[in-house]
């Protein structure tokens, strides 16, 4: 299911597949792992690979409102590309960019490998989670510019891929 | 074991105030076996305060002129309830001395100093004149100097440079200029004579010295009815938005204790001055090179009182209870050795990614954080509809730590924990300030939001996490009730219209 | 202004504990800039602790045998989640020596003192005779004595009267007899070792001195791992239902400087007997005439902590990080000044009027105190099912006071604001033995409850007015939804079954 | 309105009245004046005779779980007496007793005076509220035993009346 919200004036849009006791969770072009828990009213522990956030969620109207770690937010469903309908496919970027900065915890390919879509490419700390790359679509690794270890600006090019 | 007598102390005392001071002074009352009376306009006919007094009395429409600040409901509605005692917390009539004179010709205790000793303090320049006269320092100024220019030029040369020229009429910001060296004097003096003579009619000048980042350091005095009087030491408050405080501490990093000595000193005399009565509050502007200037003295309760006790152990409101029931006071100067630092932030209703415009709405969820070394004084609970009529603040949060670095840290992991849902607060805002290397390291001054926050915007950290749980959300229970469905999306007036602040 | 240096500190700490503990461990860590991870049984996969953690790991089902008393699943979570040294709390594991020297194998670090010190005190016998040698009191006791009248009235002699008869290989209270003269002695012991003949298959007793109406008293000891100790005063939880603290305050009432200088001193010389390091507890029984008995040293962060840090300022979790890090005492003895008066109630889950059976039930509404001198460590959150499994200590409710009587008038306040439904508590019950004169006077000891209390039932104040807001509520609303209609109904398993509680 | 609650084993009554902004309530043979305000989720505010009470009350199945001043109740609506249906009308008993020790504040008729069912005969303040006492049946005052002022004991008897 594609969820698209808005904050503020940028999308955020998440594509969700249940598993058995969690979710799968891409945003952009990373995957999570997203698990939920109720633990009161408007409180949730979200745990997002593997670490732990309490999170609380009420609804305003069509808002939800959502706390977490001092800050609030205000995401409102997005009614142009309204829950599990299909909004136009953005195009998929040969230049794998960090999304945020943080550390190259391991590079999955090596120039050449194939890759399709949903594959690994990368695990990059940030937050304080492993953040999973994924390929958007079938193509080989052209080039990889990050080792493991390396500490990235949000933005930089971490790999190119070359589509099919 | 020894059980303190309490003197002779009220039966009932009405709290004109509304919010977390009424209800802190609520706490106090109980505490002593006091039963207390809330009054209430009906804009607060909801709210948390009056389910804390043992009676409640409606005093009046929303408008603070109609209720709040009519001294005739508030002591009508005193003999009603057969109080014999009215506290009046901070703001609203807490510096009326007109007010403290009815209570008193009413046959009531007002809780606070005399009124003389508050209409001598109300008076900015008679103040000024009259506490430099008991030895206190105050900035260098002359009122109405010579137009001459070698006349001119002394008086500002006298003063010091800079030299801030003020309208004598004025306010506002209007025909105020800052002059650095007589070469620019003449002419910036001619330019505001102009702006303030177009904008009051009147063109007479006031000159002061300009004081530079400036720390705001301010001292709680305790007075008795007796003639005895001590302080509690100083607090620092320079982290101020529009002279609005935001976060206050305590002791200040910037006062050591030989400063500390000159200081109390100073505030003592000012207080025996006016022949000041219980706890009062004298603020001073303290310069990088440790010159300090007598700014006002704030004759009530101060907002910022928890960090005090939380260092000193003294309860002030408790205290303010005993000395105006006219016990001796029970503690010397000897005896107040305050230990550790505590850190004060004022959670309000404000939108601070937006030009802190007021936020007035429902609380839909509340969690307020709680711990070792962690206190919160509340106004709010959750159902309540933070009205538009008054002061923004909602909760003060304030921490104790055994240094300033401990309860940094605490302070910021409990804003962390902190959690309201459906107004929007400085909360985020707190965060980054505290959180800031210049904080960190102690140098503050009451530039220090202009300088070092300008257009501040939320760093949205975990924009990611609160996507998800949002999405979650959505995806899981879609359906949505139509409840306050349009409630939010409702012009806020805050973008054309001013909303009234405590003064301080 | 100085930034205190922090020390070599841990990256991550793995908490091996529930409820309020774990929560007040992780707001420690958070605010030393460390991680942590929770661990959780499946009958707490919803509990608020967990959600306090930055990740969390289920180590089993609800049995704590399974689950939190499970070494290696506990240790295989601190492997998972990368920690480098794992807190223990109190109860569980806190006080086995193996799973401290297994976290020490497993290289990381046990907050706590060494395995060695904790079997040295965990064996009662062996640990009463270490403590002797180093000069510290203990009771009068003759261990199996001679059975022949001449013998066995010179071992009670020197013993001294009144005399307590045990079954050496007793417990429960069989064969457990007072005797108060020598006539009595030969009659009482052949009866006392018939009765463990026949309860235990084994006669032998043990003769001790009878203490009566003894306080209890104990002393918080901080060691580093470099040589270095200091102690935080003392605590008096004489307040006690079989042998479970209720309500705890320091000073002690009871305890002068002399008598503190004295006792701190033999618990110091306790705690180097065993070369203690970390925070620990040296428990002691105070008779009326002030003479005082080693009773046993709790070898791990003490429930009842929080009073200390109140009166001392010192965070003694925070130290415990710090200790096991390896920092030296940055405390001396002298910088160690006790302020004021602080009183601690445990809030638990279990029903005062009937026989104090343990309630688990689900939370349905929750408002904690919050104000000035409260401090709420709080183990639960609205919705949470409290399970059946584990102890029924839900929140600890501390004050702090100026002086005994204010801290105590302001418990009873708070815990007139607090509010639990739901799930039945102890709180009125608090509140008359708080509000008891013999409590207000300090004349606490250990039958406090039985002397004072016996058959306690709710004095039902508030009926009238209870019975008013039910009666409009079932008026204006009286529908009613099915959900959780039969829950309450069902019978309380806690007629038939024990339940395991903190063993302190 | 009559209202039969059960508070553990013993019943409570009450005839409520709903006025203009208030209601008049009938609990033995006192009336008082109620008012209540909700503040939040779970939370009213009681105003009793003039005296302000922070109630909270949650529902459990039937029952009314009810905390207040650090008390709880477990209020149950009684099966047998439901809400609007008549009860066997209690007897009027002549000797009107205080309901609960306190202070007589005002003593409100004479003897010799005429009382209709609902005349208030006194005003006793106890548990810090100003409770009236009302007569339940028309008749005379046949003897007042006590004075303005006088403590009294719960039990005690305050006036005899003489029912026509």
């Amino acid at each position: 299911m594609r969820i698209v919200l808005r904050h503020e004036k940028s999308p955020f849009t998440v594509e969700l597949q249940k598993l058995d006791r969690s979710y799968r969770a891409v945003v952009g072009d990373i995957e999570h792992e997203v698990e939920t828990r109720p633990l009161g009213p408007a409180t949730t522990l979200l745990v997002v690979d593997g670490w732990a956030f309490r999170v609380h969620v009420v609804r305003s109207g069509s808002q939800r409102l959502v706390a977490v770690g001092g800050e609030v937010y205000a995401f409102v469903p997005d009614s142009g590309a309204a829950e599990g309908r299909p909004t136009t496919a953005a195009v998929a970027t040969p230049e794998i960019k960090a999304p945020m900065p943080g550390k190259v915890l391991q590079v999955l390919v090596r120039q050449g490998d194939r890759v399709d879509p949903g594959d690994g490419l990368l695990i990059l700390e940030a937050m304080k989670m492993e953040n999973r790359l994924v390929a958007e679509a079938a193509g080989t690794v052209a080039e990889v510019r990050v080792r493991e270890g390396d500490t990235v600006d949000g933005g930089q090019v971490l790999l190119v891929l070359r589509y099919d | 074991m020894v059980v303190e007598p309490l003197g002779p102390m009220f039966r009932r005392v009405l709290v004109a105030n509304r919010g977390e001071v009424a209800i802190r002074i609520m706490r106090a009352c109980r505490e002593l076996g006091i039963r207390t009376v809330a009054v209430y306009s009906e804009a607060d006919a909801h709210a948390p305060h009056i389910a804390h007094a043992d009676a409640a009395v409606c005093i009046g429409p929303p408008p603070s002129r109609e209720s709040y600040l009519d001294a005739q409901r508030i002591l009508a509605a005193a003999r009603q309830t057969g109080a014999d005692a009215i506290h009046p917390g901070y703001g609203f009539l807490a510096e009326s001395p007109d007010f403290a004179a009815a209570v008193r010709d009413a046959s009531l205790t007002f809780v606070g100093p005399p009124a003389e000793a508050i209409a001598a303090m109300g008076d900015k320049p008679a103040a000024r004149r009259r506490v430099a006269a008991a030895g206190v320092p105050v900035a260098p100024a002359a009122e109405d100097p010579p137009r001459d220019p070698a006349g001119l030029g002394a008086a500002a040369r006298k003063i010091g440079y800079p030299v801030l020229i003020k309208a004598a009429a004025g306010g506002g910001g209007k025909g105020m200029r800052v002059v650095r060296s007589e070469a620019e004097l003449g002419r910036e003096f001619a330019a505001a004579a102009r702006e303030a003579l177009a904008a009051f009619g009147d063109d007479r000048l006031f000159l002061e010295r300009y004081l530079e980042r400036p720390r705001h350091v301010e001292v709680q005095i305790l007075a008795d009815t007796h003639g005895n009087a001590i302080h509690l030491g100083e607090r620092e408050c320079s982290i101020q938005r529009r002279h609005q405080k935001i976060v206050e501490e305590t002791p200040s990093p910037a006062v050591d204790e030989t400063l500390r000595e000159r200081m109390t000193r100073a505030a003592l005399a000012a207080a025996h001055s006016v022949g000041y009565e219980n706890a009062g509050t004298v603020e001073f502007l303290l310069t990088p090179d440790k010159q300090f200037y007598f700014l006002e003295m704030n004759t009530r309760l101060q907002v910022e009182h928890p960090i005090t006790e939380l260092v000193t152990g003294v309860d002030i409101v408790q205290a303010q209870l005993r000395i105006a029931a006219g016990e001796p006071l029970w503690l010397r100067q000897e005896d107040i050795r305050p230990r550790g630092h505590a850190i004060e932030c004022r959670i309000y209703a404000e939108d601070p990614a937006n030009q802190f415009l007021p936020s007035a709405d429902k609380i839909l969820f509340l969690q307020e954080p709680q711990g070792p070394g962690i206190r919160v004084d509340s106004g709010i609970a959750p159902g309540f509809n933070v009205p538009l009529y008054y002061d923004p603040l909602l909760a003060k949060l304030s921490v104790w730590g055994e240094n300033r670095e401990q309860a940094r840290r605490r302070l910021i992991e409990a804003l962390r924990e902190y959690v309201v849902l459906g107004c929007t607060t400085n909360i985020p805002f707190l965060i980054d300030l505290l959180e800031h290397p210049a904080f960190a390291r102690g140098q503050t001054h009451t530039q220090f939001i202009e300088e070092h926050m300008p257009a501040w915007k939320p760093a949205n950290r975990h924009r990611l996490v609160a996507g998800l749980a949002a999405a979650l959300d959505v995806a899981t229970a879609p359906a949505q009730p139509p409840a306050e469905a349009s409630r939010r999306a409702a012009p806020s007036p805050w973008r054309t219209l001013g909303r009234w602040r405590l003064g301080e």
